[in-house]
């Protein structure tokens, strides 16, 4: 009868403390002199000594096995620790995708020797990760890939290609790369792709940043020219690859950063109009108030039912999708209310981070499935398709 | 949810669904309110120790869910908030329907065994036999026999929110510590309502589209369509997980911050709701409507019950602006103090 | 080059005066003690002696050829009349449908016989006129018209079917049936229609009232069971049903109506919260206000054209829809405004106005094609289709 | 459009695509500038008594259009204004670039023949040879080079927009009899270039769809992108509309309601437009956007530039609520009076 899960989570009795501890950390280790609009897009700021400090104290690869690296600790905790450091906006770029989609995938379709080899680097932030499936004209639409992987005489293979999108690829030491292992087929335009785990100092691979629109050069153009691998970098099943995937961005759906990346703004907002601004002000802060607890409760919900073992998959998509219309619509409606005496070129950290956002925002949509997709899972969770 | 709180849900959302189906009715359903007696539901947040059923917000919120689902006639989220409060103040539970009554003019007189003034847009106050009102410092029971003048007024959805005027009437009082709560309670009711109303909203108008055929296949088929529909699933997502967790709050304890965001939340939700489903009924001309608006012409009453949107937003706003960059410190605080109990 | 035509008008010089003549019309004939909320609906609010008074005075039909009866003024006037009849919220529900649709299309497609017989006694406002297109199950698929219109040996046509949503029928005199005269065909499903003009003493023809959402009488069941008609009630070409409507339809995109029709409601808002409200009250009146000017303006500038002779069609859909909108935003919009104190139990005009409003704005976007439909003739219009 | 002002706007729209593809810079453009002199398009709007193009805000509205759909880096809406203000001011018009300062502190000095203070995010300031200002009463004209200091600053695109501080600098002044026009000429000419690179963001994003695939056909192929591209179109269109009636109110006399009502429905439409436009965009990585944000960019910066959403929703609010049941009568006398001269 019900139509969607969303039970109230409690929170563990341990919570209060490893947050207290969390906030102590960040407190003493963030860096000075952090400009403020990074914090608003701190999941692609890369601080290698951050990220190794975070992993000393077992802070990546939280609930990962302790046989390879891991600290077996709960997903509630992990939870708490991801909006710890997206709320304060620490500098996690360097090692947030292995820690959230890299490794996973590894412990989840890798070889023994693959878990073995990086898995336990990642967990230290010694290895950092970007993923390697968008294509120059292929966007979201992951089918219509064209970089080939073709089998050799001796079992290794031969990968020609190009990938595009890769956040942070040029500081990256492992890519997982979606390739097309046999020819494409127009009636199961799914089949016949395969995923492989990369070292970025393997022959015939070569990085070559873009600077993007707001003059960072956070994604990359990958080249794959002759770029011969072993056999056993092929990650998981030959063929499976989209499977693979698809299971890679529904992980991707469930977390913090849905409704948190770029919450600086709003903490900027508050800093800026101080304790009683004028009623539109206020009225318009109760509203995006009223918004964000309502996500972190949805999130929370999530994650509680994640860490019970049971798959929230179109909660999850609803998250991300009512995440995404959130953080979109926050910049222009903090623009529309700034005064009028705030102007853009003011030198200050609202008006940096408010103009980053204005640039940046309209592009999140893409991360992990545009919206059309998300709300496609939505409506055939109703029963619409 | 528990499997207790579960089976409670089910078994009121089978009485409300019989209620429904076998006789569509407006005003006041006597006939059902005899048998959510028997259930224990209108006393349900009251102690066991004082005759209630010694339930919790957690179970209120899944009856009321049902009750909103269906739209039934009869004051049950009044009765129970008033038998809270009224246990709450050390009052005897009176019995028949009691409602609520959160807009008061009037003041207590001789030593609080009067009472003169109006209680205004009192729910199902035709019907109800005592309206507990909460005026400063005091909690009142008065019974309707001793109003004055009882001026019969609806809402959008015909139900009944009637003036009530008392002259020099007896009273019962007791203490209220907290001002507020009758009114926080009561948009935290209209929350749990709300939800299950744009619940069943969603349900008539995903059936609606599977069945309904446009240009040679079922609307439901049109991505311009599955793409709104989703939209409007999202939206009813957000207010019931926005109900549940305020719903949870008041299990624990002072929760005027999550009712305030909550029904800010189910307030926003109502507009792109409402709108979806009656643009997706649009086609069919009135007869299916007609069932489409039981729950409709609730919502759009509910919005404004319990505070509309500027009230909360106002409220909400003023909090978080004074405590400033302790936002975030307080947002966690407030479901971690659940770990700390 | 450029991708819209938005001129703006110059209304002719004859305007003030006839704006105030209009003006004291109204002052002098609205009928007294008229319920606000009416106003808020005024097209379908039924009131035959101000509708013969408007013909008096030569209001109905203003720009048809006076050999039918019409008035010969400029399409511009009728434009003016129609943003003052809206504005004041007078009753002209009874001759509504007759003026702007029916005696235009007979004035199209219909015989020398059927325009001396009807159009005369439109103008006067003695016949009014009702729509016959939508079928139970159909909506705004007219293709799927199930209605049939079968010839019989001595010409004349047999008529059975049923018909809803039209608006009035029960006090018109005449309507405009749409019903298939050839078999569907999957291939063209739009061949096959034609339309009949038929009055409402016909035998065999039965009008059974619907009770509506607010408990009003506007829509109606139209029952033809074996109902008889002449040879010479077909109404232009047998077979051309579908382009006639859809012709039909295009006339009632580009009128005043289309962001007036419940104007009302913001009328009565700016009354109720006087001349200095709140900041929040204030601003959102001043949105409001914007858009009302923008969509008069884009009315206006669609009316010029039509006046010259040019055939704006996707400007008179970008207004209609950007219309739709505005009208089914406000109702939402002012209730979440209104004051704490403002329930709507309150018996005061501007509560009866919105609750109506509330009601029966979401199915507004029905008027004259779905917002669908009209987005899709704007896609078409960016060379998208 | 007349024809004579087609063949303007045409003109200007080639002048400025030319300036666009031959060479893609930042900052001032002082070849293309030399060539609107020679078009006249600096002193369109002074008379021609004063050796103006003697233009109006229809011609001015037409040719600013093109300048935001090529997003073209030069002063010109701002000399536009300089010119006409100066020459109400009965002022000699400077010839050089002369900007606008609308963010002025600071007052005249010895009866009016030197200034003190601030001019605050002079657009293109360090590029101007002179800076028109209005201080309550007078329109005053300073030299660039008579700043103490001139501290670059940009906009979202990149454009200058400096601040000049003068102490006791030369200053040639005149009357000025109403102080708000500066910043309603400055509000109409950002509508008159926003609906130019709504327009040309509009265009990017239809042929984008109609050329990018995915899923097997052109996006531009789904119903969803369809139908938001139409609503990005409705926009556009809104803009477009509003812009040339604040354009042809001003040409025929006050025109602070239409360009209040104008500047506040570009600045809602912005927010649509162009978080469509990236979100069309988005699939293709960032080569694409590049051209993309030429256009958008300068939006951003323009809804903020002459008068944010909230600024012009207050002064219109607070005009319409003032005269409460005139609205109507208002309404239609401003587009009456049009055919009374």
């Amino acid at each position: 009868m019900q139509t969607f899960h969303f039970d109230p989570v409690d929170l563990p009795p341990g919570i209060p403390a490893f947050r207290a501890e969390i906030r102590a950390f960040l407190a003493r280790e963030m860096p000075r002199d952090y400009p403020a609009e990074q914090k608003a897009n701190c999941w692609t700021v890369y601080d290698a000594d951050f990220s190794r400090r975070l992993g000393e104290r077992g802070w990546i690869g939280m609930h990962w096995s302790k046989t390879y690296g891991g600290h077996e600790r709960s997903a509630l905790e992990r939870y708490v620790l991801m909006e710890e450091l997206l709320a304060a906006g620490a500098p996690v770029g360097a090692h947030w995708i292995g820690d959230r989609q890299t490794a996973p995938a590894i412990l989840r379709y890798g070889s023994e020797s693959q878990k073995q080899r990086h898995v336990p680097r990642i967990a230290r932030g010694e290895a950092f990760c970007c993923i390697g499936m968008s294509e120059p004209n292929a966007g979201s639409d992951l089918a219509s890939v064209r970089t080939r992987a073709e089998r050799l005489p001796d079992g290794r293979w031969k990968i020609n290609g190009q990938k595009i999108w890769t956040t942070l690829a040029h500081r990256s030491h492992l890519i997982i790369v979606l390739a097309r292992t046999s020819p494409a087929d127009e009636k199961n335009r799914h089949a016949g792709l395969s995923q492989f785990l990369l070292e970025f100092d393997t022959p015939g691979l070569r990085v070559q940043p873009i600077v993007d629109l707001v003059g960072a050069k956070h994604f990359n153009e990958i080249f794959f020219e002759d770029c011969i691998v072993d056999a056993e970098c092929l990650l998981g099943t030959e063929g499976q690859g989209w499977k693979q995937v698809t299971a890679e961005l529904s992980l991707e759906r469930s977390g913090p950063e849905r409704y948190l990346s770029s919450i600086a703004l709003f903490f900027e907002l508050l800093r800026v109009v101080g304790p009683s601004p004028s009623e539109s002000v206020r009225q318009a802060i109760g509203r995006v108030t009223a918004e964000i607890w309502t996500l972190r409760q949805m999130s929370l919900s999530v994650a509680g039912q994640l860490a019970r073992g049971e798959d929230p998959y179109v909660e999850a998509a609803i998250v991300k999708d009512l995440g995404n219309v959130f953080e979109q619509a926050l910049p222009p409606l903090v623009q529309a209310l700034a005064d009028d005496g705030i102007h853009l070129e003011q030198d200050s950290d609202f008006v940096r981070t408010l103009a980053l956002l204005l640039q940046t925002s309209p592009s999140f949509s893409l991360r992990g499935g545009t919206r059309e997709i998300l709300r496609g899972i939505i409506a055939r969770g109703l029963g619409l398709r | 949810m528990s499997e207790q709180r579960q089976i409670l849900a089910d078994t009121a959302d089978r009485l409300f669904a019989d209620a429904v189906t076998s006789r569509r009715i407006e005003g006041f359903d006597a006939k059902l309110w005899q048998q959510t007696i028997e259930m224990g539901l209108p006393l349900l947040l009251a102690p066991e120790a004082d005759g209630g059923a010694g339930g919790d917000w957690d179970d209120a919120g899944a009856v009321l869910h049902a009750l909103g689902h269906h739209g039934v006639p009869i004051p049950l989220a009044e009765n129970m908030i008033a038998a809270q409060l009224a246990a709450d103040a050390g009052l005897e539970l009176p019995s028949g329907p009691v409602s609520l009554a959160t807009r008061v003019e009037g003041a207590l007189q001789q030593a609080g065994t009067r009472f003169d003034g109006k209680l205004l847009g009192v729910p199902w106050g035709r019907h109800a036999d005592a309206i507990l009102a909460v005026v400063p410092g005091h909690t009142v029971l008065l019974r309707r026999t001793d109003a004055t003048s009882l001026r019969h007024a609806h809402n959008l959805a015909d139900e009944p929110r009637d003036d009530l005027i008392f002259d020099n009437a007896p009273a019962v009082c007791g203490p209220a510590s907290d001002g507020t709560q009758a009114s926080h309670l009561l948009a935290l009711a209209r929350c749990a309502q709300i939800s299950g109303a744009l619940e069943a909203a969603l349900h008539k108008s995903v059936e609606y589209a599977q069945t309904r055929k446009q240009f040679g296949r079922a609307i439901g088929q049109f991505q311009a369509v599955q793409q709104q529909l989703a939209q409007f699933g999202a939206e009813v997502a957000a207010a019931m997980c926005a109900t549940r967790a305020a719903c949870r709050a008041a299990t624990r304890g002072d929760a005027s911050f999550q009712i305030a965001a909550a029904k800010l939340r189910c307030n926003l939700a109502i507009g792109f709701a409402t709108s979806t489903a009656h643009q997706v009924h649009a086609a069919i001309g009135f007869t299916r409507e007609f069932d489409l608006r039981q729950s409709t012409q609730r919502l759009w009453s509910w919005r404004t019950e319990g505070g509309n949107d500027r009230a909360w937003a106002d409220v909400l706003g003023a909090r978080v602006c004074a405590r400033g960059d302790q936002f975030w410190a307080d947002l966690t605080a407030r479901d971690d103090a659940v770990s700390l109990t």
